[in-house]
């Protein structure tokens, strides 16, 4: 039923506009990225650049804003409006909610911009108080936010409408998984909207006097943590419901899938004080258990690990793949959105070894707040996210343009170059981490590096050269084939994998909601409510603002 | 229809798939256990 | 049956979590931190008698840190002591004594009698509030500093740098509360609300009350 | 509905979750090992000060290392835009140092290289930590959170005699 199912124009159109967002931000983001590199390893450019970006930070800022917040919101916004229309086979059910949501994203966006271009809110994309930016910075963040929200109830509308239709059938898998991206993502975000709404956009107002700094920090990672998931889960949903199929295969385990992405709507919250394990405002033992909880939600990694790599092991033998690992060659190496993925997920593998040490207590101690951290999620939302990202975009720019991808060979060597450009420079970020380097610092100019990091530093900076050759041959390959004139017409069928077992035989309890949810809201108040009651109670807003930059 | 599915499905064992994780997992014992080694030997923190 | 015994399980899963749950959120009991042993000690005091840490066994005990000869640096932490003392009578401490102590880091200058004078010119009641020292610094040294945390050392002029903490100690001899610096409430205010809190668990946690205090314990309800 | 429901795991899978699960237990227990019996700790929640006297008032007016007894010192410590107050201290190897640091203005990092010790630096709290070091050297302490425009520069050394 899916083959007949085809994209209203208006609704290509709709996603589009998300991905011309996303890539845009994506594109001016990115433009810091190898001066930050360069300038670790010695060569300070951001002097040139005066008076147009005033400084490292400014530029840093502008990287993390626009590449991890601006790009992926975009992104999976609009892809997820694909995999919930497409999976459901009908249409959005009030699209002009979507497209207020949507909009009001934009709004968020130049509101966000603004401020950032002008210097007057260089506080890096964690903005911790009391480190003050201009209002209109955290009004622009709550705004995007509050737009991926309207926009998630418009898939919610479509999702009943849908249900209404089809009583008893198993709710299609990239539309199933879409929608638990987006309920974990909204249950997340409260943290920032209570963060941004009930202190920092009053503080900076000038309504009241102080912010509670420790405070905003439990807020903030109340999302960061599942924001991290948010970024990630669109790709799992691609690695599942669709990698798959664009490998000749099928899904190995719809079941074990569905499961998978329960716990992680179950999990992917009640952990963010793993981000905090050296704060001084919150119990060890809350650190403790939430260190546990970030372990059991490394589980249903590992179940997506298995299931993906045995999808692709029948992939790579139905096309002839002989051995213990000749499947790996007989995969189609030379299509390159399958190519971007298969290197995705590699370096997601050591994305995910790393995330568990920094998970692991008081391991943590050993690399906390130094640039193994930076490097770690360069192979999380930077690799896994943005790779994966990239390769959906290889298929999914011509089926809503119906233009051919500009030169496939191109954009395989393109996820080739992005690849060994992140081996070298996160290895590096990693190996100079342990050694002691602190995470956002123009390590350039400090002046107490020992002579050992300086060949690490150097592989950062080439690893950026890299990355940056990279990340712009992609931008070129995708506009090339965005605008092109002349180019063949492209008819794209969206991949969408099936199931080696018929998903109407998965038991009834992976498609229902409410158990569910109750089980996320009850362990989400275990984890977080007694901390959070204590430092609501005992909140302090004694912090001033200040402007250090 | 389901039969037809069960049967495709016996045909096919992931061992290509279990010798790969095998793999992943030995690195992170080793990778996460040097970090592990490393916070050890830097003494105790009360 | 089966399905019973399910259901009976949930139920008292949900009692559990959910009665834990608000146990932390509503904190019917509040205790302080067992923070670690108090150390032992044997000085002599103002009138020139033997005080050792297990004289005050089963009372409370607030120390205090200075010498006679400190001047205007620590009137503020005897305003707080004289202002405590006063007052411990309108604390619901059960029938619990309280002793205050001063010690003082100059052995060689305070005496018991200057001790004695010293006691009188801050308004120290005698049965509430005493004034020791011990002979030898070096066992001082390990007392105050390495017992008890605090800071102190003899500056050349004969004056000494030190911090006004406050360090209040339980029945059985466990440090239960360290006031080493301002925090957002005034001291004298905190160390008494802590008093009533400590003669709270020490009168009711006996029987199965006591499990409710260990909660408390466990699940770090400490009172602010 | 008809069709047979049954929760599907291939054997080979149902192997992989086991081995997942003893591993993460096994990584967990690795753990709680370190922290709870060897006794290497991240730092608790302490006393709340106020941000805007604390460098006024109290110890960190002063700020500074200080001997407590033989062996056992304190320190107290200070961090604003773009310094930690002291910038050096002294101490004998073998020492067992307590710190207590927060901030007067900005959130700060505090990692003293090649130790375990590394904690954040909340205005408005105090993030305490006992270390003891054995082996004699300098140990460069480095801010780890950003703070501003000279955050590159804001460091202090540790002298283990």
């Amino acid at each position: 039923m899916l083959e007949n199912y085809e994209l209203s124009p208006g609704e290509k159109k709709f996603i589009g506009w998300h991905l011309v967002f996303g890539i845009l931000a994506l594109s001016i983001g990115s433009l810091f990225g190898p001066l930050q590199a360069f300038e670790h390893a010695g060569l300070d450019l951001y002097p040139y650049l005066q008076p147009l970006f005033k400084s490292y930070y400014q530029g840093l800022t502008l990287h993390g804003v626009l590449n991890a917040l601006v790009f992926t919101t975009f992104f999976i916004t609009g892809f997820l409006t694909l995999t919930v229309t497409y999976g459901l086979t009908r249409p959005l059910r009030y699209p002009k909610l979507n497209a207020v949501g949507f909009w009001m994203m934009v709004v968020g966006l130049v509101t966000t911009a603004v401020p950032l271009l002008m210097d007057e809110a260089s506080v890096l994309y964690t903005f911790y108080p009391p480190m003050q930016a201009h209002w209109s910075f955290y009004l622009g963040l709550t705004l995007v936010v509050v737009g991926s929200w309207v926009e998630g109830w418009g898939f919610y509308y479509t999702y009943y409408a849908w249900r209404q239709e089809n009583k008893g059938v198993r709710t299609p898998f990239i539309s199933f998984s879409s929608l638990i991206t987006m309920v974990m993502w909204q249950i997340a975000t409260l943290g920032i909207a209570a963060e941004i709404l009930t202190m920092l956009l009053p503080w900076s107002l000038g309504w009241i006097d102080g912010a509670d700094p420790q405070l905003a920090r439990t807020y903030f990672w109340f999302t960061g943590h599942p924001l991290v998931y948010f970024w990630l889960l669109p790709a799992y949903i691609s690695w599942y419901g669709m990698l798959p199929k664009q490998a000749g295969g099928k899904l190995f385990s719809d079941s074990l899938a569905r499961l998978a992405f329960w716990l992680f709507l179950l999990l992917s919250v009640p952990l963010g004080f793993h981000h905090q394990f050296v704060d001084p405002g919150v119990p060890a033992g809350w650190k403790f258990l939430h260190a546990i909880l970030t372990y059991s939600v490394f589980l249903p990694s590992m179940l997506t690990a298995f299931t993906v790599v045995a999808s692709l092991e029948y992939a790579g033998r139905q096309r002839g793949g002989k051995g213990l690992l000749g499947w790996i060659r007989a995969l189609p190496w030379d299509d390159p959105s399958v190519t971007a993925q298969l290197l995705a997920a590699i370096l997601f593998v050591f994305g995910g070894i790393g995330g568990l040490t920094n998970a692991s207590y008081n391991v943590n101690l050993v690399i906390h707040n130094t640039a193994w951290v930076p490097g770690h999620f360069h192979l999380t939302v930077a690799s896994a996210v943005t790779m994966s990202f990239m390769g959906i975009s290889y298929w999914l720019i011509p089926y809503l343009t119906g233009k051919k991808l500009w030169k496939p060979k191109w954009a395989v060597i393109q996820s080739w170059i992005w690849f060994v450009g992140m081996i070298i420079f996160s290895n590096a970020m990693h190996v100079v981490g342990l050694l002691g380097a602190p995470r956002r610092t123009p390590l350039g100019l400090a002046p107490y590096i020992p002579e050992e990091w300086n060949g690490h530093l150097l592989r950062v900076g080439i690893g950026g050269a890299i990355m940056f050759v990279g990340m712009y041959l992609y931008v070129f390959i995708v506009a090339k084939t965005a605008f092109a004139k002349h180019a063949e017409p492209a008819t794209v069928e969206i991949p969408v994998a099936e199931a080696m077992h018929d998903p109407q035989e998965t038991p009834d309890w992976l498609d229902r909601w409410v158990p569910w949810l109750i089980g996320t809201v009850a362990l989400i108040l275990v984890a977080y409510g007694p901390q959070l009651i204590d430092q609501i109670a005992n909140i302090s807003l004694t912090s001033p603002g200040f402007k250090v930059w | 229809m389901a039969g037809h599915k069960d049967s495709e499905h016996e045909e096919f064992h992931p061992k290509g798939t279990i010798v790969v994780l095998l793999i992943f997992v030995l690195t992170l014992i080793i990778l996460w256990g040097s970090v592990y080694v490393i916070l050890l030997s830097r003494g105790v923190t009360v | 049956m089966k399905r019973f015994l399910l259901y009976g399980f949930y139920t008292l899963l949900i009692v559990v979590v959910g009665g834990a749950f608000a146990f932390k959120v509503f904190q019917p009991v509040q205790v302080l931190p067992r923070i670690r042993l108090a150390p032992g000690f044997a000085l002599i005091d103002q009138a020139g008698e033997r005080l050792t840490n297990e004289d005050l066994r089963g009372q409370f005990t607030l120390y205090n840190f200075g010498y006679t000869r400190c001047g205007s640096a620590c009137d503020l932490s005897n305003q707080s002591m004289r202002e405590m003392q006063d007052k411990l009578d309108e604390l619901a401490l059960g029938d619990i004594p309280v002793t205050l102590v001063t010690i003082s880091f100059d052995p060689e200058y305070d005496t018991p009698e200057r001790l004695q004078a010293y006691a009188e010119s801050v308004g120290a009641d005698p049965a509430r509030w005493r004034f020791a020292t011990i002979a030898d610094p070096s066992l001082l040294k390990y007392v105050i500093g390495g017992g008890f945390e605090t800071y102190y050392e003899a500056q050349d002029d004969g004056s000494f740098a030190f911090d006004p903490a406050f360090v209040l100690v339980d029945g059985w001899g466990i440090i239960r509360g360290e006031y080493r610096y301002q925090t957002m409430a005034s001291d004298a205010e905190r160390i008494m609300r802590h008093l009533e809190v400590l003669a709270d668990e020490a009168i009711n946690s006996k029987g199965s009350a006591s499990v409710a205090y260990e909660a408390a314990h466990y699940f770090l309800c400490y009172a602010p | 509905m008809t069709t047979k429901q049954s929760m599907h795991i291939d054997p080979y899978e149902k192997n992989w979750i086991r081995l997942s699960i003893g591993l993460l237990v096994m990584f967990a227990a690795a753990v709680a090992v370190a922290g709870f019996a060897l006794g290497i700790q991240v730092p608790t929640s302490e006393q709340r000060v106020d941000p805007k006297t604390v460098a006024e008032v109290g110890p960190w007016a002063n700020p500074g290392l200080r001997e407590l007894s033989p062996g056992k010192y304190e320190a107290y410590v200070l961090a604003q835009t773009w310094q930690f107050m002291p910038r050096e201290m002294t101490v004998p190897a073998g020492s067992e140092i307590t710190f207590y640091i927060t901030s007067k203005d900005v959130q700060h990092g505090f990692k003293l290289q090649d130790t375990n010790l590394n904690v954040q630096i909340v205005p408005g709290q105090v993030s305490k930590l006992t270390i003891t070091i054995d082996e004699p050297g300098e140990y460069t302490y480095i801010c780890t959170e950003y703070c501003g425009l000279a955050h590159a520069a804001m460091f202090g050394k540790l002298i283990v005699e």
